[in-house]
């Protein structure tokens, strides 16, 4: 795993949060649509976006990874996130 | 010397058939299809035929029978489970357990060693305290134990873990039982084969086809099948299936690992849990240690091993068992494991009508096999999630109302 | 057998004599010496016994795979399953064969081999298990299973583990491992080579041809070389697996080296693999490779007259080898047609086209002969032909199985060739390369050629991820050249059977054929069910003949028959390597050392220990935890709560962001106060609660549960990353110390430290405020979680003693007293405080508590906020309650004893004790909602099954106004 | 040990039973002497005494400039100065080291107001971390014995800092070029302090070695 701002360590100084979801608008969301928000999970494999966060720096990035193969695409922090998505 | 083994030395040719018959095509419709020829999917095959009547059934696997995480787990039975639904129904699933080698006229080494959940904890005491009224009120044999008592199961063991985990006491579950897991699987195949089933291996589901909500049938890698009713019981890969329905769920696959070591003498009669050093460990028939750890820390569909998991869970059998320093280990595996929010199964009829669910089976489902057997063929022959089941529907997360079985949140095995 | 007469590069030491004892007889050998080769040198002919039938059994391959020669060896302590044919012998050394009854000449377990016809593949599926007799036949089975004993007295050990790194790992030294590191090297990369074997060379220093003393020579250039440029060496060591992104753990004698190279080559040759006939397990039947090795290494000839059984080139090799150390060949037997022999000593009977139909005992159970037969053309012998021949060593030359485990777990794509009868890499992952024998490349000089071109490419990988393709093996010409070193079926079927294809498991063929009619016919599950490859040396000398043996069965090849994976380790590897020192953090709060003064009794809080309470000499702890509760009621004590998270929050932003992550509100919070905050998931459950403090305008102080501040912390800093407002988040957990000091004269003792006024008026109940105290700067709380007048102090870390120090002294005089977790929970029980994952579990949600006054939903949003909303539209599962014991003689429940509504479980107890303030025995618990009305009367099972009642009751149980934390100045 | 001290070294217990001669530097009670002399292969030293103070937030490189303290350009670096060192924490936090005291009770009061910058607010980070030094010829054996990382590898010419797990400790590791050797400065969280002492020091006596004073 590559920390955008460590660099590549072992996975084992990495925590792993889960996918980047957005979340629904509480106001506008039914009961029922809340409930799969919180609860669901897209659980097939694939390329994902994922919350990781380097333990001993305390960086948060997301990992664009494979979940079948475990190949990490590429990483950066989320506010680049943010920053492409504006663009 | 049993009577029965005579035959073999007295007859020219082996004298035994096959378990399962291999059929060269599927038929174009069957009553169930069940997807999945692991421990559960063969179990609901069994009951279906046997109990039900139903025996125009398909058993469709992708790779071979018991090659998931049926053969992949580290064999433990037991019922002491925290919440009054996880309790009956593992209970219900004990008590097939140790009839099922005389059902299937098939040794399954089902070997009643007893087992401890160790706590190194006030908290963790408390925790065994509770599982252990809840299994009473239910008349399952649990009770917590003094860690004199942990000692006179285990003399070897190094009670303060190097000083790293005191052992305060325990939940010593009396049922608690391994059992020689592949053969669980052929019991099943070979039984529900008997009694008409089609086992197919090697057959891949690649669709399901649904029309206004209904399951009509099934597309797979040898052909389209027609088929009112599906059974999902493929463990760590039921989120590729429910993703081509359309069905979303919380599961999350995360990979399970387990090490066995070279085989020794026995020496270790009960099967050993314990929580905050995150392991379980128990002697099979053939003299190995079978260990386990906790799960994986994040989402993986592939069964890599990865060292780091040998290094953890071997320095915490040191720090156990000392004298196990110079005891070597043999292999390492892993299984995908489908986990739930609240460590609870996930079972029963869905949104699609025709569609059932039994997954969710983290890593508690080896030790259910029998229950889940017996209570999805019920549901799927009549239409109507079995009683056992009601608290493990995938509904409950709409109604925020999970099954707790995470407050036990210790080890889960 | 006897030592021949000293060579060149052998790797005994002749002048150093090794005495040891084997069975209980002693024999001397040399250093350098494993115990297989020292026995082997002394005539014992019978090193083991085999798992099932007991049969005697010797050396295999005297290259660690010599599973049947494990042996229980003892110095201080035993250890068990100890591989005799690669251990180096001691002085004092003592060994005996593993899993025998009485000893491995007389084992008494023999008698299981005239069973054998009653006991078929899976036999143990098929009896035994009607539930009576079943325990029964459970204790016999445990008598005769396992190998080696475990001793009890064995020491922990934890051997250092090591982290090391280079450009280019080459592992095995044989000849392609030495091109590729040579290559390598000369290439500049930072080289890594490993070999299991203590001295590296590999079959370029025993694969001689009886006299290739170029060869040799070739071998130590290349290794002065590689010696020369500085290549880090781990020899009698090897790779363990192969994980990923190059990880590899390579295990040495005294410890594990964690690997991690830019680019890896797999140079591990392949097991020489046996045929398969009547009796191919006796001792004196051996791989060819392992009687070079004999010769060359030990200086042992592994018999006086020999039978070669060749199918390659190397057949004819180990013959003239043989024959070089003066051992009379009886004859070659050749499996392959006419013209296909090699070069033989003059005179050697060479028999083409023949195999051997069986291998014939003596009175021992040791080779005493062979009957050879010719081949019909179906490839069966026929045995009414066979010719007997005089030997007592029979050597097996019929092929090779890759030692591809690393490629596979790399992830390395394997096919299968028909021309070299073998799997061999079609892919590799990038960085991975194959050389030599595992890639196919059988001869000498291919495989110079093929591991140069591995290490070349492998340097180049190392310093340009994806310069080389590391998917296409540029071998198909050494491939091409290695003639056909595998014969595609060497196995043959005999009606009396005994022709083992798995020696580890006693697998004879006819149990193959019987699995597959039964139904197991693809091979894992053939695997599964005969056991096959599942033994200490997990197929190594098995894999490949039950590969060929189904694909006979099902008429198809290997290939679409396919291997079983090959999963991690690639030898047992002892746990004490792999758990290593066994580092387990601890946290200390930096007045650890003053608790341990006050005969602090400690207990586990997560990495901390904290004091349960402080020992009084002739106390009883119950007596200590009174007194401490009656300081802090009457008088003042102090708790060290340096455990508890501590994070400050800076920024404009900051107070908007509370009301984000707490359920209480913030907004018009006034600089100077503190207030109490739930946190919850968005499911609702509650995972923490904390006091939060306001410094200034925008910075925020609060504490965090112990075992939460870590999570807490990285769950806030996520949420600010992602909701990307204007807040600074520090951890100072550590930096800060914490000490509480509480009670009615807590005032008294605090003013002599601080010129702050400590005035209800100027700092009252729920204040915060910034000031010196004992000369440190200290922020300072107003908190009543025990429930009387107190002082919550923080300050730097390295001035906790000293403020504690100083507590102490101007305390002394009002009768101050430390207390511990247990008294604090009784004096917050009192107060009806919950304590998260005690009083909560990991489902419970907020609206379960009780404290909806907590609770601010008509806020805009809360984590966890929209799931109460709709959680609150349902019938509710459980309250929070408090309660009394009715008759506190009847029978004292404990925490987590159940609550019995219509003989149903309706809930637990999550806290409880007996209050000295209030006189009774007053608790927390989760019960039924229709059970949570003050007055419902609660049933509690307790041990013994004996039932109690308790009334449900108001909290606080002790100053319900609250009035005892707000006192006045006292005079 | 002397009662005056206001200080406690984080790693006072870890070493407190050995010790019989203190000193009070910086205000806290050091040992004055480990008791062994002579150059052993590698030393671990107490160092937590040097004068510490960090700051952190997108403004605090420019505020840090303003002060006159040399920032490092590069992410996970360090730059030495007169009498310490200024090391850049990933991104936007520093950790600032000073021999003089005074410098950084200057650097403490400022921050403590609240300090903004074009660039952003800067905010105070208290850091009572338990400093470490690791020193001699076998230093780079103890790291590869404890953690994860190919320190021999780094180009120490940039002035690396890597944030890394030591031991299961969070740390904080930059390696100092000197004259005859490489030394290594370790930093965690004080409640971590005499964990990591005692299991380096282990590991150093392991490998010849032993604790020493390393006058600040």
């Amino acid at each position: 795993m590559t920390c955008p701002i460590n660099g590549p360590r072992p996975v084992s100084e990495f925590f792993y949060h889960g996918e980047l979801r957005p979340m629904p608008d509480p106001q506008a969301a039914t009961d029922d649509a809340w409930a799969d928000y919180v609860f669901n999970r897209n659980g097939a494999p694939g390329v994902k976006r994922e919350w990781w966060y380097h333990l001993p720096s305390g960086v948060w990035f997301i990992a664009e990874r494979d979940t079948a193969t475990d190949q990490v695409l590429r990483t950066y922090l989320y506010s680049d996130a943010v920053a492409e998505a504006v663009q | 010397m049993p009577w029965r083994l005579l035959r073999f030395a007295l007859s020219k040719k082996h004298p035994e058939p096959r378990m399962f018959r291999a059929h060269a095509e599927l038929k174009r419709s069957y009553d169930v299809v069940i997807i999945g020829a692991g421990g559960h999917g063969l179990a609901a095959a069994y009951y279906l035929a046997r109990d039900h009547g139903i025996t125009n059934v398909a058993v469709l696997e992708q790779g071979y029978i018991g090659g998931g995480n049926t053969g992949r787990n580290t064999t433990i039975i037991r019922s002491n489970y925290l919440t009054p639904e996880g309790a009956k129904f593992y209970d219900m699933s004990v008590k097939l357990w140790q009839d099922l080698s005389e059902d299937f006229d098939l040794n399954l080494f089902y070997s009643n060693r007893g087992h401890y959940t160790l706590a190194h904890t006030d908290s963790a005491m408390r925790t065994m305290r509770w599982r252990a009224e809840v299994n009473k009120h239910y008349g399952i044999d649990s009770e917590v134990v003094d860690a004199a008592a942990v000692h006179k199961a285990c003399p070897m063991m190094d009670l303060s873990c190097n000083g790293h985990a005191p052992i305060l006491g325990a939940l010593f579950h009396a049922p608690g039982s391994i059992a020689r897991h592949d053969a669980v699987a052929w019991g099943y195949g070979r039984g529900a084969d008997q009694r008409g089933v089609e086992i197919h291996q090697q057959t891949k589901v690649t669709g399901i086809e649904i029309v206004a909500g209904k399951v009509k049938g099934v597309h797979t890698s040898r052909g389209h099948i027609a088929t009112s009713k599906v059974l999902c019981a493929v463990a760590g890969s039921t989120p590729r299936i429910t993703k081509m329905i359309g069905i979303d769920t919380p599961l999350f696959i995360h990979p399970l690992q387990a090490m066995v070591s070279e085989p020794l003498k026995p020496w270790l009669d009960p099967i050993l849990v314990s929580g905050s050093l995150h392991v379980y460990v128990s002697q099979t028939a053939r003299g190995e240690l079978v260990m386990g750890a906790s799960l994986d820390p994040y989402e993986l569909h592939n069964t890599r091993s990865t060292f780091d998991f040998v290094e953890g869970l071997s320095s915490h059998m040191i720090d156990m068992f000392p004298f196990l320093a110079d005891v070597k280990v043999v292999r390492q595996w892993a299984g995908m494991a489908d986990m739930t929010p609240d460590f609870a199964p996930l079972m029963g009829k869905t949104e699609v009508e025709g569609f059932y669910l039994d997954a969710g089976w983290g890593t508690w489902g080896f030790k259910a096999t029998p229950a889940s057997g017996k209570t999805m063929s019920y549901t799927v022959a009549n239409d109507r999630n079995h009683e056992l089941i009601e608290g493990f529907t995938l509904d409950r997360f709409r109604k925020y109302a999970p099954t707790g079985e995470k407050g036990a949140a210790s080890v889960g095995h | 057998m006897k030592r021949l007469p000293p060579q060149a590069g052998e790797w005994i030491d002749r002048g150093k004599p090794l005495r040891f004892t084997f069975e209980g007889i002693g024999y001397e050998g040399y250093a350098g010496d494993t115990i297989s080769s020292a026995l082997l040198a002394a005539g014992v002919r019978v090193l083991g016994r085999s798992f099932k039938y007991h049969r005697p059994r010797s050396v295999l391959s005297l290259a660690n795979h010599d599973v049947n020669a494990l042996m229980q060896v003892s110095s201080c302590f035993s250890v068990p399953n100890v591989r005799a044919d690669v251990t180096p012998l001691a002085e004092g050394l003592r060994a005996t064969a593993v899993n025998t009854i009485g000893g491995v000449a007389r084992d008494r377990a023999r008698f299981l081999e005239w069973l054998a016809p009653f006991l078929p593949v899976g036999f143990y599926y098929k009896a035994f298990h009607k539930k009576s007799q079943f325990p029964f036949w459970e204790r016999v089975f445990r008598r005769t299973t396992g190998l080696g004993t475990v001793d009890f007295s064995a020491r922990r050990k934890g051997s250092p583990k090591r982290y090391a790194f280079c450009d280019v790992l080459v592992i095995g030294g044989g000849p392609a491992g030495l091109a590729a590191a040579d290559a390598a090297l000369r290439a500049g990369a930072r080289v890594a080579l490993v070999d299991e074997n203590p001295r590296l060379g590999g079959s370029g220093l025993y694969n001689l041809g009886g006299a290739d003393g170029e060869r040799q020579a070739e071998e130590t250039r290349r290794l002065a070389a590689i010696a020369a440029a500085g290549a880090v060496v781990y020899v009698s060591s090897y790779a363990a697996g192969y994980y990923a992104d190059h990880w590899v753990p390579i295990v040495t004698p005294g410890h594990v080296v964690k690997m991690r190279a830019r680019a890896v080559v797999v140079a591990t040759g392949a097991y020489e693999q046996p045929a398969v006939f009547r009796n191919n397990d006796l001792p004196g039947v051996i791989l060819a490779s392992a009687a070079q090795r004999m010769l060359a290494r030990y200086s042992i000839a592994p018999c006086k007259r020999a039978v070669v059984l060749a199918a390659n080139d190397d057949g004819y090799r180990a013959a003239r080898d043989l024959a070089a150390h003066g051992v009379e060949i009886a004859a070659v037997v050749d499996l392959r047609g006419a013209n296909s022999r090699g070069a033989v000593p003059p005179g050697t009977l060479v028999l083409e086209g023949h195999g051997i139909h069986e291998a014939l005992a003596d009175s021992q159970g040791a080779l005493r002969g062979v009957r050879v037969a010719p081949l019909a053309r179906d490839g069966t012998l026929d045995g009414y032909q066979a010719r007997e021949f005089e030997c007592d060593g029979l050597l097996m030359s019929t092929g090779w199985a890759g030692a591809a485990p690393l490629l596979y777990q790399a992830g390395a794509r394997m096919e299968f060739s028909a021309e070299l009868q073998q799997f061999v890499p079609a892919a590799c992952p990038p960085g991975v390369y194959a050389a030599g024998r595992v890639n196919g490349v059988h001869g000498f000089a291919q495989k110079l050629r093929d591991g140069a071109a591995a290490g070349r490419a492998a340097a180049a990988q190392s310093r340009k991820p994806g310069s080389v393709d590391g998917a296409a093996p540029s071998c198909r010409q050494e491939r091409a050249q290695s003639g056909m070193p595998s014969h595609p079926y060497p196995i043959f079927a005999h009606p009396k059977g005994r022709n083992f294809v798995d020696f580890d498991e006693d697998l004879q063929l006819k149990d193959f054929f019987n699995a597959a009619q039964e139904g197991f016919d693809n091979i894992e599950l053939m695997k599964r069910y005969s056991t096959v490859g599942m033994g200490p040396s997990q197929g190594k000398h098995s894999n490949m003949n039950a590969i060929r043996v189904l694909a006979k069965i099902l008429g198809r090849t290997p290939g679409e028959v396919g291997s079983t994976t090959a999963r991690p380790m690639f030898h047992p590897v002892p746990m004490s390597h792999l758990g290593g020192r066994g580092f387990m953090p601890e946290r200390a709060t930096p007045l650890e050392g003053r608790h341990a003064a006050a005969s602090a009794v400690w207990m586990p809080a997560g990495q901390w220990q904290r004091p349960e309470y402080y020992a009084v000499e002739n106390q009883t702890r119950e007596a200590a935890i009174r007194a401490e509760v009656a300081a802090v009621r009457g008088a003042v004590g102090v708790i060290d709560v340096g455990t508890l998270g501590k994070i400050e929050l800076f920024g404009r932003d900051a107070g908007a962001f509370f009301e984000r992550i707490y359920t209480a509100k913030f907004a018009g919070m006034k600089v100077g106060s503190t207030r109490y905050g739930l946190m919850l998931d968005e499911s609702g459950v509650v995972i923490d609660d904390g006091v939060i403090a306001r410094l200034g305008e925008e910075h925020f102080y609060f504490t965090t549960t112990t075992t939460g501040s870590a999570t807490v912390y990285r769950e806030l800093t996520r949420l600010n990353a992602m909701w990307r407002m204007e807040v600074g988040i520090v951890n100072v957990t550590g930096h800060f110390a914490a000490i509480n000091l509480a009670g009615p004269r807590s005032r008294e003792v605090l003013a002599p430290l601080t010129a702050l006024d400590l005035s209800e008026a100027t700092f009252p109940y729920l204040g915060a405020r910034e000031a010196q105290v004992a000369g440190l700067p200290a922020r300072l709380l107003r908190v009543g979680f025990v429930g009387e007048l107190g002082y919550e102090i923080h300050v730097p870390a390295s001035g906790a003693a000293h403020l504690w120090d100083q507590l102490m002294k101007t305390g002394a005089a009002h009768g101050i007293r430390p207390f511990g977790v247990e008294a604090q929970r009784l004096l917050r029980l009192e107060k009806g405080h919950i304590i998260v994952s005690q009083d909560t579990d990991g489902v419970t949600n907020a609206l379960e508590l009780g404290m909806d006054w907590a609770l601010k939903m008509d806020k805009p949003f809360f984590v966890g906020q929209r799931s109460l909303e709709a959680m609150g539209r349902l019938p509710r599962k459980q309250a929070l309650v408090g309660f009394t014991l009715d008759e506190p003689d009847t029978g004292m429940p404990k925490e987590c004893h159940l609550v019995i509504e219509s003989d149903e479980p309706a809930g637990r107890i999550t806290s409880i004790a007996h209050s000295p303030a209030v006189g009774r025995v007053i608790g927390l618990a989760l019960v039924a909602p229709a059970l949570s009305k003050v007055g419902s009367t609660l049933n509690i099972r307790i041990d013994g099954g004996r039932m109690v009642r308790a009334t449900v009751s108001e909290t606080p149980f002790y100053d319900p106004k609250n009035l005892r934390q707000k006192q006045p100045e006292t005079a | 040990m002397s009662e005056t001290a206001l200080r406690l070294s984080p790693l006072y217990e870890a070493y407190r039973e050995q010790v019989a001669d203190w000193a009070v530097v910086n205000g806290m009670t050091l040992p004055r002497a480990f008791g062994r002399s002579g150059l052993p292969p590698v030393t671990l030293s107490d160092v937590s005494a040097l004068a510490r103070c960090g700051c952190k937030g997108p403004g605090a490189a420019d505020w840090l400039v303003s002060q006159g303290v040399p920032v490092p350009a590069a992410f996970n670096s360090w730059t030495a100065t007169e009498n310490g060192l200024v090391a850049r924490l990933a991104a936007s936090e520093f950790l600032i080291e000073d021999a003089r005291a005074e410098r950084i009770e200057t650097l403490t009061r400022e921050l403590s107001k609240g300090r903004r910058s074009a660039s952003g607010p800067c905010y105070p980070v208290l850091r009572e971390d338990a400093a470490l030094l690791l020193a001699g010829p076998q230093a780079n054996e103890v790291l590869l014995q404890t953690c994860n990382i190919d320190f021999a590898g780094l180009d120490l010419a940039t002035g690396p800092l890597v944030m890394t797990s030591m031991v299961g400790v969070s740390v904080l590791v930059i390696a100092q070029k000197r004259p005859t050797d490489v030394a290594y400065r370790i930093w965690c969280d004080p409640t971590f302090g005499c964990y990591l002492w005692r299991t380096l020091l282990e590991i150093v006596r392991e490998l010849g070695g032993d604790a020493a004073v390393h006058t600040l």
